[in-house]
């Protein structure tokens, strides 16, 4: 099955975009020269570790580092003493608003130990096996208190408090009661009540999901060294260099001049490297003991002690007309935010109803804090969740007015002028295209064998832009040098080098794209929300943009004519209109030789606020066969069909489509963060927690529908995000399918599967329709 | 800590070192010869990227004792190309843009060289199997599967 | 820690018996090395079997094959003889890990490391495989299901280590399957693993069959019960219902991140008739 | 003037108004505007917003220009992962 693109309006005509060439980095990245974060090293460094915790909840009462401190080659050790106590402010830095008070207890324990894993001593040592000896020495008085994991658990009267005196906000008035719900977020569209009454057919459901992992496969990494003057360096795999750089100096009481981060190349991310965990901590340890220290987070410590995103339990009621017009939607949202607050429940809440054109809505949310890792950022953080949710009751209540699933959706889908359930109005959007795209699909009609079934969900994602600086200098033999500073996480340089060399003319040969420290550029906001082909894309524009009127402008001195009479076509410059023909054409290389008697070097730079993010939406269709003795389900075929704006590097959006609904496979099938009623983590391993290998999938078939954004200079809006929305309410759509039967929680593991098909069998359900061979 | 005496070959090359006895193979080539190309996703076996082979056979260098390599040929990724020339497979990765983010490679080249000289001609299905402990979380494998496919078809015509 | 790596039985069962502290033998190193990394076991001494020369190979003997403790996987896989014979066995050991495992794992591994999960003891179990043992007093046999006693216990005394599998060479009319359930198609520990050994003789009546199962109990189990119950039939449904009772009846499972109680003697059932409709195959082929 | 509408929490410092007209040429003269009317909204109209005019969503933009007849709505602001 080859991958498809569909062009749905008419084709600038581009040379390069569009094109699917080699990436920049690609060679260093087949044969292992490129140096991701456990890559780097320096002369004479040490080995940091972190002492975890090894209860989900408890106080502090002292830490005693004196023997560990005595113990030969052991150099430097830091605990919660080492950092100053951040007071409650909330800061757009990274993911969403971020709490310093929170961030400086997450990165070291403080008072208590809120979860398992949780950081309250790291040490630097000579080897590993020292660091490790070291750790086995600190004392750690720990006062076990109650824990609480689970959300109805942490949200019950009496439940253990995790902040004392934490009072939930949002909440008119505010309750007198400390609590563990951090936050109550609402949103409302007209008058559900109303809409309801005019309903002919109301499903209204409860739904579960399990916290999750990001599982990137390089886990998390640092190399630091702070000099005698304060002056520091890292290199970190992160998604954001710029933003460890403003934790780390917040953390640490630096300014922000004196740290100097590099941005390794990045073993995956999927918003879970948004946030800083070893950083400040290997920075203190370097300071303290004046050497290089270098951090590595074991692949236990990552599952442990980094980001998952939110399990939840939610409500969703939907009504819709005989006719299939949506009238009503109604849901609540309980999302666990792990130790300290931030899950993504607003965007869940946004996201929920988002692909549909619905007068009433209101939706409320809950975040909830228990004894377990901080949440993080994880691909379209907070959509998949409640489009689950939602995706399951649309085609439900497709099924019960007896009308095709994608025939539904087309009739309330969000289109331009939709007022959102959000808010605002959607300008150009692609779910129409894509619904129609889903629809004359061969997969929407090829046949099914027994026990096979068919599911389809929609889904949706914002997506950002935000600050962003982009520097191109021409070098002296016309060659170019791109500077970004988003972190190629995918594919990013090779799609910035397009656009450049669309803009110049030029072959993408002639531009080498460095993803540029924070010494080396201006300020750039992370890589993440589908912002950095659509930001620094833009800010290459604008860069290349500027190299193109300074040339002419160098010309036109050149020549004695007027700047306006000068053109630039595919890499030259010549003159124009009545003058055209006057001079030969210069070539870029020729001008670029000239440069330094023309006024000197030529350098386009751009420093944006990129605005004008356009949403993506997804539709995904998915057959499984589910097995009716063991309740294992195969994924049979797979299509994802999503509005890129335009595509690039399709290659790339293919694959970010693949990845994503890959994830979502994982998500809806097997993973699943497992804890024991002592609150500690079981499955904390890759062998597990059980992420898809490649013999569980088949190829993943792809339809990039391009509808262009129009603020965009070539159409981009973000991908990466949407395509993890829609796949579990496609699997659990499929599922039902082929056995007649609903799942309302996640993951759809085989013995959750049997129970249900065993429970069927029981009563002697009439949907039910699976066949023992 | 008495260390051991350990020669090997990496990549045809001979290469003596000095090994710690809980030294894994993967700590010898990262961090005794600063072969960083072999990567370190998991230590446990269960990810695949630290992907090296043994005297022709794949293995987890995470799972092996660098005192174990001793009188062993090793090959790692960083032994794939030869001078200037890549080999099949890297070119391969690279036409079907069989990675994103890169750290799972080293270890789906060197797994899927290792199944092309064992099996010239493998099915999908047996391709897909074979790299089923090479863990990737970006691709959804649909374009690794692809580029080794090609390769493999590539390599037999050649 | 200390590593040796001697080359004859004697030497290694000298050094094992010899060690004050926490000894550990190295075969294939996967199971080891894991322990080791995730500090569940830190040994005084490991000693690394592979340079035994009787450890690393695979005869054929009139008795039957003899295979090497210490032979990996991939090793087994390409003893085109032994997989003619027993193919069960040979797919059993095939499925420990991902194509990286098999380069190293090995049989004595998998049995020695004495989980109830472990893939290829329920298909020794089925081949009625014996197996070689070396220590301060000599050499031992012993029935493959006899060796584990519990999870991380076997039978094996201090110094004592397994030298070889004996596996009898497969008469006619014989067959034998290995299947496991897990919620992957790789890369997992079985839920339940089921292994069945059958002879049949020329109409196609069962005579004998031996049924293993594992991830159902403490230990890998040989339930008699349930052989019994396929014996005097051709694999006819009743047949198997009875042993598929048999089965369900002999499973003692646990709860716990890999699948619930009520899952595994279900699916218990489920994988040993689909193995004995294979095995049976196998014997009438 | 401007139509705006608040969506989320925001209505908690209005009194639960949602809709308001009001006259700004731009994004802080809309906050300054807005947080005059309403004092308890003001000190959350500093961080952590975005502001949708005719449903482009602008984040950190207080120089975006505000049509005479904007339709505009102030909402959380969104990263991703």
């Amino acid at each position: 099955m080859q991958e498809t693109v569909k062009k749905l309006t008419p084709e600038p005509e581009y040379k390069i975009i569009g094109t699917r060439p080699q990436r920049p980095d690609g060679v260093d990245k087949v044969t292992g020269r490129a140096r991701f974060g456990a890559d780097h090293n320096l002369p004479g460094q040490l080995t940091g570790l972190v002492l975890r915790s090894p209860h989900p909840h408890a106080n502090i009462r002292s830490i005693d580092v004196s023997a560990a401190m005595a113990l030969p080659g052991v150099k430097a050790i830091v605990t919660r003493d080492d950092f100053k106590d951040q007071g409650s402010e909330f800061v757009p830095a990274g993911e969403m608003l971020i709490n310093y008070r929170d961030v400086v207890r997450n990165v070291m324990a403080r008072e208590r130990a809120l979860y398992e894993g949780h950081a309250v001593a790291a040490v630097a040592a000579l080897s590993p096996s020292i660091a490790k000896a070291a750790l086995k020495l600190i004392k750690v008085d720990y006062e076990i208190l109650p824990h609480v994991l689970d959300v109805d658990e942490a949200m019950a009267p009496g439940a253990p408090i995790l902040h004392p005196g934490m009072i939930t906000a949002g909440m008119d008035p505010a309750p007198k009661r400390e609590s563990n719900v951090a936050k109550r977020v609402e949103f409302a569209l007209g008058d559900v009540a109303k809409g309801f009454a005019a309903a002919d057919v109301i499903v209204e459901r409860h739904f579960e999901t399990k916290s999750v992992h990001q599982g990137y496969i390089e886990p998390h990494a640092c190399l630091a060294t702070v000099a005698e003057d304060g002056q520091a360096d890292i290199w970190v795999s992160t998604q954001g260099h710029w933003i460890v750089r403003a934790h780390c100096a917040r953390l640490l009481g630096m300014d922000i001049s004196k740290i100097r981060v590099t941005a390794t190349e990045i073993g995956g991310g999927f918003g879970g490297k948004t946030v800083v965990y070893l950083e400040p901590l290997a920075l203190a340890l370097s300071r303290k003991a004046g050497k290089p220290v270098k951090m590595t987070m074991s692949r236990d410590e990552v599952f442990r002690a980094t980001g998952p995103t939110s399990g939840a339990k939610m409500r969703i009621k939907i009504g819709a007309t005989k006719d299939g017009r949506i009238v009503a939607c109604d849901g609540e949202l309980k999302y666990l935010a792990g130790a300290f607050q931030g899950s993504p429940v607003a965007p869940g809440c946004m996201c929920a109803f988002a692909p549909y054109d619905v007068d009433h809505v209101k939706i409320v949310g809950y975040d909830v804090v228990s004894n377990r890792p901080k949440v993080a950022a994880y691909r379209a953080p907070g959509g998949p969740i409640s489009g689950y949710a939602v995706e399951s009751v649309i085609d439900e209540l497709a099924s019960k007015l007896k009308l095709d699933p994608i025939a539904f959706r087309l009739k309330n889908a969000a289109r331009q002028g939709t007022k959102a359930a959000y808010g605002p109005k959607f300008g150009p959007v692609g779910l129409v295209e894509s619904l129609q795209a889903a629809q004359s699909h061969d997969h929407w009609k090829a046949p099914l064998k027994v026990n096979q079934g068919r599911g389809i969900a929609a889904g949706f994602w914002f997506n950002i832009g935000g600050e962003t600086t982009v520097s191109i200098a021409l070098n002296e033999d016309g060659t170019l040098v791109l500077m970004a500073g988003t972190p190629d996480i995918g594919g990013l340089r090779a799609s910035l080098c397009m656009m450049a060399a669309e803009e110049l003319g030029i072959g993408m040969d002639a531009i080498r794209v460095t993803i540029a420290d924070t010494q080396s550029l201006g300020y750039n906001f992370l890589t993440g929300g589908s912002r950095s082909t659509f930001s620094s894309g833009m800010g290459v524009v604008e860069a290349s943009r500027s190299i193109v009127k300074q040339v002419c402008e160098r010309a036109a001195k050149l020549w004695e004519l007027p700047t306006d009479a000068i053109e630039y076509v595919d890499g030259s410059v010549r003159p124009a209109g009545a003058n055209a023909g006057k001079h030969p054409p210069m070539t870029l290389k020729q001008v670029a030789a000239m440069a330094g008697k023309t006024g000197g070097p030529i350098v386009g730079s751009s420093s944006i606020n990129a605005h004008g993010a356009a949403p993506s939406f997804g539709v995904h269709l998915c057959d499984v066969e589910v097995d009716p003795e063991t309740g294992r389900t195969t994924i049979i075929r797979y299509t994802v069909i999503q509005d890129a704006g335009r595509a690039i590097h399709p290659a790339y959006v293919e694959g970010q489509y693949q990845g994503g609904a890959v994830q979502g496979i994982g998500w809806a099938l097997n993973e699943e963060y497992v804890y024991g009623t002592d609150g500690k983590l079981q499955n904390a391993g890759f062998l597990d927690y059980r992420i898809p290998v490649a013999s569980d999938l088949p190829m993943i078939d792809t339809v990039i529908v391009e509808v262009p954004n129009p603020a965009h200079p070539y159409g981009v809006r973000g991908i990466g995000e949407t395509p993890i929305v829609p796949p579990m309410g496609a699997i659990a759509n499929a599922i039902t399918h082929a056995t007649g039967l609903r799942f309302q929680s996640l993951p759809m593991s085989p013995p959750k599967v049997l129970a249900a098909i065993d429970a069927a069998r029981a009563v002697g359900d009439v949907n039910f329709k699976l066949k023992v061979a | 800590m008495a260390k051991h005496h350990v020669s090997f070959t990496i990549n045809g090359d001979p290469t003596e070192i000095l090994c710690e006895t809980h030294a894994t193979l993967l700590d010898v080539l990262r961090d005794e010869l600063e072969l960083t190309g072999t990567k370190e996703g998991c230590s446990t076996g269960d990810c695949g990227a630290c992907s090296v082979t043994v005297d022709g056979r794949l293995v987890c260098s995470c799972l092996m004792l660098g005192v174990e390599a001793n009188g062993k040929a090793i090959g790692t990724v960083e032994g794939l190309a030869k001078g200037d020339k890549l080999h099949v497979l890297q070119e391969k990765f690279l036409e079907h843009h069989a990675l994103q983010c890169g750290i799972c490679t080293p270890g789906f080249l060197v797994a899927s060289k290792a199944l092309l000289e064992k099996n010239p001609d493998p099915t999908e299905t047996e391709v897909r199997y074979w790299l089923a402990g090479n863990l990737c979380r970006c691709t959804g494998y649909d374009k690794i599967v692809r580029a080794v496919m090609d390769a493999a078809t590539v390599m037999r015509g050649a | 820690m200390r590593y040796e790596a001697p080359e004859t039985l004697e030497a290694a069962t000298a050094l094992l018996a010899a060690e004050m502290g926490i000894a550990r033998v190295l075969a294939g190193g996967t199971d080891l090395l894991v322990q080791m990394k995730t500090d569940m076991v830190d040994p005084a001494l490991v000693v690394d079997l592979k340079r035994i020369g009787e450890m690393r190979t695979i005869t054929k003997a009139v008795d039957g094959f003899h295979i090497g403790a210490a032979v990996s996987g991939a090793e087994l896989k390409e003893q085109v003889e032994l997989k003619q014979h027993w193919p069960g066995l040979v797919e059993a050991a095939n499925l420990i890990g991902s194509t990286q495992i098999q380069g190293r794992a090995t049989l004595g591994g998998n049995l020695c490391n004495a989980s109830p999960a472990a893939d290829s003891i329920p298909a020794l179990i089925a081949a009625n495989a014996t197996v070689s043992i070396f220590g301060p007093k000599g050499r031992r046999q012993l029935a493959v299901e006899d060796v584990v006693l519990a999870p991380r216990k076997t039978a094996l005394d201090k110094g004592e280590f397994v030298v070889s599998f004996h596996i009898p060479l497969r008469a006619k009319g014989m067959g034998d399957a290995y299947l496991r359930f897990i919620p992957r198609t790789e890369m997992d520990i079985a839920v339940v693993g089921a292994g069945i050994g059958l002879k049949t003789d020329p109409s196609g009546v069962i005579t004998a069959a031996r049924i293993g199962l594992g991830a159902v109990a403490s230990r890998p189990l040989h339930v008699k019960a349930a052989g019994d119950a396929l014996v005097g039939s051709k694999l006819d449904k009743a047949a198997v219902d009875k042993m598929v009772d048999a089965v369900r009846a002999a499973c003692k499972p646990i709860d716990d991140k890999r699948g619930t109680i009520e899952f595994r003697i279900k699916v218990a059932g489920v994988i040993a008739a689909r193995a004995a409709a294979i095995a049976y195959d196998r014997a009438r082929t | 003037m401007a139509q705006v509408t608040l969506i989320g929490n925001l209505r908690q410092f209005t009194g639960g108004e949602t809709v308001l007209s009001v006259d700004a040429k731009n994004v802080r003269q809309l906050f300054a505007k807005l947080g005059a009317l309403h004092p308890a909204l003001a000190p959350h109209l500093e961080q952590g917003l975005a502001v949708a005019i005719d449903g482009q969503i602008y984040q950190d933009a207080l120089f975006q220009e505000i049509g005479p007849d904007a339709d505009v709505h102030i909402l959380p602001q969104i990263a991703g992962g």
